[in-house]
């Protein structure tokens, strides 16, 4: 019978475990090279302005006479490419993801 | 918490997004992440929907689209900019044919970061527009009063 | 059990029953798709929160067929299990159903119109079988009236098996589920959008909405009748004929209309039919209880009354 | 004479991106399908002119979120010749094994799609949920799920180690039974065949002349195969091309069916050649001179055109993808379809806008 | 009961019905010769008023007339009115004769001069000597013809005055003003109709039976266009051969058991002597209630102006045909001649009701359906029970009234609107709001719960499931296909895609009271549903059949009144006029162009939506289904006539 296969899968898993994540009732499944979001460790940090021109969407500013780093998340693409350029590695990927808001605008470091 | 924030229905488009942030949208709606765990259903009419989730900047073309799609929601509604480019335009926003966020078009209460937006924080964005949704519905019932 | 009461019953507790059926078909649904799918009410959390949003419409007058198709469902279920005629509980299910149908023209969009199209097309698939249905039950019993079937002491699905599977197929078409989600479906991709029911928002879906759990008990309650003698199994009956939909709902595409149309009639032909033809050949003594008509001679052409002459 | 005329899309649930159709019917019969465009247009290939060509590879990249990582790829490939620069083995077996696992994920999402066009939302469900095994693949190895962000210009930016590799055949090993399964209903399934077989039928002349690529072109009977020529590690990992003859949306699914194993098995015989050594060059210097790069995208040979004149910017960026060469075939097949079809002839092609309008 | 004044009481009671019935007879005869002098407007209007007023009165006087049942005395001798008939009986067939001659069509002048032979013979011959003691009879059966006839048909000839000046004066400037032809039929016709359901002698009978051939034959023939002529003569054709069928079955009757009343043919008791002219008289009612496989005349009679088809459908001709097949039920229940009659009907009714929903022609729909639901009265009268005949007779009343109403609404509509065209007719809600609705309490009246013709349906079913369940599959199919196409009309009918100005002015005064009047009575005939059934259709059944037990239920009549309760409700939802929603343009995908039904399509260009009901091509087609249907039905009259061999 053709219909036999899929009844057999709709039965199998209607008697399984559902597959699915806990998330947002559980803690999200992290994989450790997930590209979540930037993390900035002011403390090394030259500001050396490297990162900021290597942005593509140009989400990153630095400025460099008030040690300020910005970034504007929802402009970064979370390529990496400022962390993988930076000198003193004062820039790092979070595995987890950047939480929603209900305003836009710039986080400052 | 009502019945509203426990039976959010949505409505998804792709303003001029790569797919990316849409096939993640439809992804939460699979057995990976299942969504409707939280009531969503996937309307796919602006008539029943209470939760727009709109991809992508605005480019000329879809600006009359999004607006008539607003429109025709009944209220209240709430409007979630998924992904960089509903929020500002993103990694496109320099391209001649792209006008900007949704913001520019319609009202958006909330923005879910990422490039693509992972179905986490879609899921996370739903979460966060029930609340808004529940603070619209009070309002309009006081407006009514 | 006094048909007023029971019809009162039936009113009040089956947009309860509906919707925890439907809870359960979404839950149910969701496992066969390897998911947990929403909690058991979501149904309920759906209907009280439509009833609160705007009531958005195309055309002023589309909901008040809406309001008048629920109120014919329930009217239909009442009379159902206060134990009616069945072919006039048919009739106003078929009432309802073209409220709703034109409430669906009403709104003047191309989706509804399709929807309300495809939904008259899905009537003309399961009328046939739906009516045939009633014709056999009225064969085994004499009776069109539910009260008398539901009494009757055998099991009516010992001699109507065909009808029975036949009435099974047109309760697939009746709950709007694949194969035969032609007119609105409750899966979100369809050509159609949401089908008849796209122009419909907030309240006057949600009595839609309630609509179709009045429908769904009643059309459960009528698979009982065919086990009627045995309550017990009467009402496993019913309940495995629904979890019997859901998987079906989900083992299955959408087919066209055109096939769906020739599938439904062939069904109500081979087994519908069939069972009929079989009961008419094989049982000819239980249906000539009416003698052949009265001689002719009787007939008098002077009058009814003729002691005046 | 009036007939019904409905407007499909650009806000549609099957599509999940915006087209627009006008489609004209009579009964639910398709008589004339009027396609509407440019709802996605953003304007790519001007901003090539003004951004710098390595940034410009996550644009590239963005092209469209399905088939990402290729675009990305077709993009180096592309600019690695303007700059003669060859990558090195091991990039380009990476890149292979992304590839063919973008392929894969590609594959299972439009199943996905399919099952839902045909009303078929448990399959669609199913679909998805061995795509998520491959998902978590991709990320495990680049950090992206559908953004890889992998390929850079001179290799790659990431290395999948050996563990990682391990792992990688592991999971293949449980996923093809899962894909056996649902494979298995879509080309058995009888109500999957009554709405597939003989719908939207590409003969192969027709399929030529209309220039189809891709998997369209494979089911109408032409071997044509874009891997056959060789780039990456195409070289040495011969592709032999997938077809069928019927033509019909049925012979276009069972097409991608068993690209989905052909991709397993490319991955498997990727890893167990994967050479050892770096996975990038060192890259310097402006493109300058034009160049055509071509690649087999799960949709099927897309082509990039650059022109650049030595300074950091290209002078012009085309790209003629594979669903603006199968668009056409899409519009002959419509007119006499019926509406129910009409999700699933759109998906068969299928579409990615977003690639097609950039 | 046996008052002395007793005699005379029914003595008088008998003039006084004779008195009725002559005029109503009488009446329009004289009142249609009366309209050939007319040539003014005016005149013709007067005199037709009055002559309608006359026959309302006279309906009215036999409706309450005391115990309307019996033989009816003539003043005159019946032999003198009998030569009277027998002569203009002659000058239709030298009428016709001489037209089949001038059209050189053999067909047509074989068929007269068969008649007229056979005639001859059996007056001159075995015929010579009848003598029928009570040429006319009155029961209620005929009653409810009559009251049908004078109401509906009445009410059609009064909305034909303004309607047929509409027709001349702005819409048909191309077609010859022959109105005092068309009129003088139109009376014509309604006496011949009271005429042939008042007879008993089966002599008389067949003269008003071709009587009514004549005045159709004129009547679709009026516009004297080629189709007009080529349709007039078609069913000219069909109804003679029936006629030759009747005068057959006189001819047989007579000489086989020297009964020429219908009356004693029905008390007959040895049915192999009755059975053949049985089946021929059925034949002749199937030609004429346009059964397959005669349907084509009827379909073809569309041609002619709304008022004739309305009076062809409604209350005269086809209803003539299945008055007399029901009248034949007692003698051919049970047999094989009677199941080949339900057969046909049930054919009829399943493939007529298919048909309808390829068209998109109003009057052709109209047209199936009256077929449709004709064929279930012959399937009535062919299963012959009591409760099938009570069911037969009931669908008879309710579709008379509902077909009258709609055919005068798609007349009305096709004046104003130019088109009969039924997606022509989207949006009428709008541009003629009182047309609209009464179309729809038409519609309703034809098919939907609780309206008259669904009483009839439960009825027809109770008694097809009684007598043989098997024939049931047909009615169930049939059912499902009429739901199809009247509702998807009344979709139509209800859609509004592009807002439009009303119509000025919807109908005259005569028109519109033609209109109100039926969708009056089709509410009517509803609520006094039960009064009508037991009152005149209950005793006539049980005067046929012997005493029957209830033929329906109290408790569902009961349901049937509450559900009509909730229908009247509707209207009044209309009051609160859409307060508490907001109106948004209808889904078109996003694309809408603000605030109308029109959206952005190809290019950018701003398109029209369009809707158009399906008429499932590709499944059904009109020509496949009727040519079946007519193969099947001439397999089965000749399967009938065989079997009614004696």
């Amino acid at each position: 019978m053709a219909y036999l296969e899929m009844i057999q899968l709709a039965l199998r898993s209607a008697v399984s475990k559902p597959v699915t994540s806990r998330y947002p009732f559980g803690p999200r499944r992290v994989l450790p090279r997930s590209r979540g979001r930037v993390e900035f460790a002011k403390e090394s940090c030259l500001y050396c302005n490297v990162c900021a021109k290597r942005c593509p969407t140009d989400a990153l500013m630095v400025n460099r006479k008030e040690k300020q780093w910005i970034i504007d998340r929802f402009r970064c693409i979370t390529c990496g490419a400022c962390v993988e350029i930076c000198p003193k590695k004062s820039l790092t990927m979070a595995a987890d993801h950047q939480q929603p808001a209900s305003q836009r605008g710039t986080e400052t470091y | 918490m009502s019945a509203l924030s426990k039976s959010p229905w949505v409505i998804h488009y792709d303003a001029s997004s790569c797919n990316g942030c849409d096939i993640e949208v439809l992804a939460c709606l699979t057995p990976g992440f299942d969504v409707e765990r939280l009531g969503v259903v996937n309307t796919g009419n602006p008539k029943h929907a209470d939760i727009f989730l709109v991809t992508g900047a605005v480019n000329e073309q879809c600006r009359e689209v999004i607006r008539t799609i607003y429109d025709q929601m009944p209220e209240p509604k709430v409007v979630v900019a998924v992904g960089i480019c509903a929020a500002t335009g993103g990694i496109f926003r320099e391209c001649y044919n792209v006008a900007g966020g949704i913001d520019s078009v319609i009202p958006v209460d909330v923005y879910v970061p990422g490039c693509a937006a992972r179905p986490e924080a879609i899921i996370d964005g739903v979460v966060q527009a029930l609340g808004v949704l529940e603070k619209k519905q009070k309002e309009r019932a006081w407006v009514r009063n | 059990m006094n048909p007023w009461l029971s019809a009162l019953l039936y009113i009040l507790a089956a947009p309860v029953v509906g919707g925890l059926l439907a809870g359960c078909d979404r839950r149910l649904s969701a496992r066969m798709q390897s998911r947990p799918g929403p909690p058991l009410v979501q149904p309920f959390y759906d209907v009280l929160k439509l009833g609160r949003k705007e009531n958005v419409v195309a055309r002023r007058s589309q909901n008040h067929y809406i309001l008048f198709f629920l109120l014919l469902v329930v009217f239909t279920g009442g009379l159902f299990f206060a134990g009616a005629d069945l072919l006039l509980v048919i009739f106003a299910l078929t009432l309802a159903a073209i409220f709703f149908i034109l409430g669906a023209y009403k709104a003047s969009s191309p989706y509804s119109f399709i929807g309300a199209e495809r939904e008259l097309i899905q009537m003309m698939a399961y009328e046939p079988m739906v009516l045939l249905t009633a014709v056999g039950m009225y064969l085994v019993t004499r009776s069109f009236a539910v009260a008398d079937i539901a009494g009757h002491p055998a099991l009516l699905v010992t001699s109507l098996p065909g009808v029975f599977l036949g009435f099974l197929y047109a309760l697939e078409i009746k709950f709007r589920k694949s194969p035969f989600d032609l007119s609105s479906s409750h899966h979100a991709h369809q050509e159609l959008v949401r089908g008849i029911t796209t122009e419909f928002s907030g309240p006057a879906l949600a009595m839609i909405e309630v609509a179709h759990w009045y429908e769904n008990v009643f059309l459960l309650g009528w698979v009982y009748l065919f086990f009627a003698a045995v309550p017990w199994l009467g009402l496993l009956a019913a309940l495995l004929a629904f979890v019997a939909v859901i998987l079906v709902d989900n083992v299955f595409a959408r087919l066209k209309w055109q096939t769906a149309l020739k599938g439904a009639w062939l069904v109500t032909l081979v087994f519908g039919f069939g069972n009929i033809l079989a009961l008419a050949l094989f049982a000819p003594e239980k249906h000539q209880a009416r003698p052949a008509p009265v001689a002719v001679a009787v007939a008098d052409p002077s009058g009814e009354k003729p002691a005046e002459h | 004479m009036a007939t019904t005329v409905i407007p499909f899309g650009p806000q549609h649930p099957v599509l999940p991106e915006p087209v627009h159709l006008d489609l004209v019917v009579e009964d639910e019969r398709v008589l004339e399908a009027r396609p509407s465009i440019g709802f996605v247009h953003r304007g790519l290939e001007k901003l090539a002119e003004t951004k710098d060509f390595v940034e410009f590879t996550y644009v590239a990249e963005r092209i469209c979120g399905i088939c990402s990582f290729i675009h990305a790829q077709t993009y180096c490939q592309a600019i690695e010749s303007l700059l003669h620069v060859a990558v090195p083995p091991r990039a380009a077996y990476l890149r292979t094994i992304w590839g063919e696992l973008s392929r894969i994920h590609s594959h299972l999402l439009w199943l996905g799609l399919m099952a839902d066009a045909m009303g078929f939302e448990s399959l669609f469900m199913h679909s998805w949920r061995v795509r998520e095994k491959v998902l978590d693949l991709i990320e495990a190895t680049t950090g992206g799920r559908v953004i890889f962000g992998s390929c850079k210009i001179g290799g790659v930016r990431r290395d999948i180690d050996a563990e990682a590799g391990a792992s990688i055949l592991r999971e293949l090993e449980g996923m093809e039974a899962d894909l056996h399964r649902i494979t298995k209903v879509f080309l058995d399934d009888s109500s999957v065949k009554s709405r597939l077989c003989g719908v939207g039928v590409l003969t192969t002349a027709q399929a030529r002349d209309l220039g189809c690529v891709g998997p369209t072109l494979r089911a109408s009977g032409v071997a044509q195969d874009t891997r056959q020529e060789g780039y990456a590690a195409f070289g040495d990992i011969r592709v032999e091309p997938v077809t069928r003859t019927a033509g019909d949306s049925y012979a276009r699914c069972a097409v991608r069916c068993e690209e989905l194993f052909q991709s397993v098995d490319i991955i498997r015989r990727a890893f167990a050649r994967l050479p050892g050594g770096p996975v990038e060059v060192k890259v310097t210097g402006n493109p300058s001179g034009e160049v055509i790069a071509r690649t087999e995208q799960p949709r099927g040979e897309v082509i990039y055109h650059l022109k650049a004149t030595g300074t950091k910017f290209l002078q012009r960026f085309r790209v003629r993808t594979p669903t603006f060469a199968n668009l056409p075939a899409l519009l002959s097949v419509l007119p006499g379809c019926e509406l129910a079809d009409v999700p699933v002839l759109i998906l068969t092609i299928d579409p990615c806008i977003s690639c097609t309008e950039r | 009961m046996r008052r002395p004044l007793g005699g005379r009481c029914i003595e008088s009671k008998g003039q006084r019905l004779l008195n009725i019935i002559l005029a109503l007879i009488l009446v329009p005869l004289a009142a249609g010769a009366g309209m050939l002098f007319f040539r003014n407007v005016i005149g013709r209007r007067i005199l037709a008023i009055a002559a309608l007023l006359a026959v309302a009165g006279l309906c009215g006087a036999l409706a309450w007339a005391p115990a309307p049942n019996g033989a009816v005395t003539l003043p005159a001798s019946p032999h003198a009115i009998s030569l009277v008939l027998l002569l203009a009986g002659s000058a239709i067939s030298v009428y016709l004769f001489i037209v089949g001659w001038r059209r050189r069509d053999p067909l047509l002048v074989l068929l007269v001069l068969a008649q007229a032979g056979l005639t001859t013979w059996f007056e001159l011959g075995p015929g010579a000597h009848a003598v029928a003691a009570q040429p006319l009879y009155v029961d209620r059966l005929a009653v409810i013809m009559a009251l049908i006839n004078g109401l509906v048909g009445g009410g059609i000839c009064l909305y034909a005055l303004g309607y047929m000046r509409e027709y001349h004066e702005t819409a048909h400037r191309d077609v010859p003003d022959r109105r005092p032809l068309f009129f003088a039929l139109l009376f014509g016709f309604l006496g011949a109709m009271f005429g042939l359901v008042f007879a008993n002698h089966l002599g008389w009978l067949l003269f008003f039976w071709e009587l009514t051939t004549l005045c159709s034959f004129l009547l679709i023939g009026y516009t004297q266009s080629e189709e007009a002529r080529r349709n007039a003569r078609l069913a000219l054709v069909m109804n003679l051969s029936g006629g030759l069928a009747f005068a057959a079955a006189v001819a047989w009757l007579y000489r086989e058991t020297g009964v020429i009343e219908l009356q004693a043919m029905l008390a007959v008791t040895d049915r192999a002597f009755v059975l053949l002219p049985a089946a021929l008289l059925c034949f002749a009612g199937i030609t004429k209630s346009a059964q397959l496989p005669f349907s084509s005349w009827l379909l073809g009679a569309m041609v002619a102006p709304t008022p004739v088809s309305a009076l062809l459908h409604s209350s005269t001709m086809v209803k003539a045909g299945v008055y007399l097949v029901l009248r034949m039920a007692p003698l051919i229940a049970g047999t094989g001649v009677g199941l080949m009659v339900a057969l046909v009907g049930a054919v009829t009714f399943v493939v007529a009701s298919f048909a309808a929903i390829t068209r998109r022609d109003a009057k052709r729909v109209l047209a199936w359906s009256t077929v449709a639901n004709l064929g279930l009265i012959v399937l009535c009268g062919g299963i012959g029970t009591a409760e099938a005949v009570w069911a037969g007779v009931l669908l008879i009343v309710f579709h008379a009234v509902a077909k009258g109403l709609l055919f005068l609404c798609v007349g009305v509509v096709e004046h104003k609107l130019h088109s009969r065209d039924i997606e022509a007719m989207a949006g009428l809600v709008q541009r003629m709001p009182r047309v609209a609705v009464l179309m729809q309490v038409g519609m309703a009246g034809m098919f939907l719960a609780p309206f008259g013709m669904l009483i009839s349906k439960w009825a027809v079913l109770k008694a097809v499931v009684d007598a043989s369940p098997v024939l049931s599959v047909f009615i169930v199919f049939g059912s499902a296909a009429t739901l199809f196409f009247w509702v998807k009309w009344m979709g139509k009918l209800v859609e509004v895609v592009t807002p439009a100005e009303p119509v000025a002015r919807e109908a005259d005064l005569g028109e519109a009271v033609a209109l109100y009047g039926l969708g009056l009575a089709t509410f009517l005939a509803c609520l006094l549903f039960p009064l009508i059934s037991s009152r005149l259709i209950v005793p006539y059944v049980a005067g046929v059949f012997g005493p029957t037990g209830a033929l329906m239920g109290q408790g569902n009549v009961i349901i049937m009144v509450v559900m009509m309760a909730l229908v009247l409700l509707f209207p009044v939802a209309f009051l609160d006029r859409g307060r508490g929603v907001r109106t948004a343009g209808a889904y078109l995908g996003g694309a809408n162009v603000a605030g109308s039904m029109q959206f952005r399509g190809l290019a950018g260009t701003v398109q029209d939506v369009a809707i158009e009901n399906y008429y499932l091509r590709g499944v059904l087609s009109e020509d496949w289904l009727a040519s079946r249907g007519v193969m099947t039905a001439t397999v089965l009259l000749a399967v009938m006539f065989i079997l009614a061999r004696p």
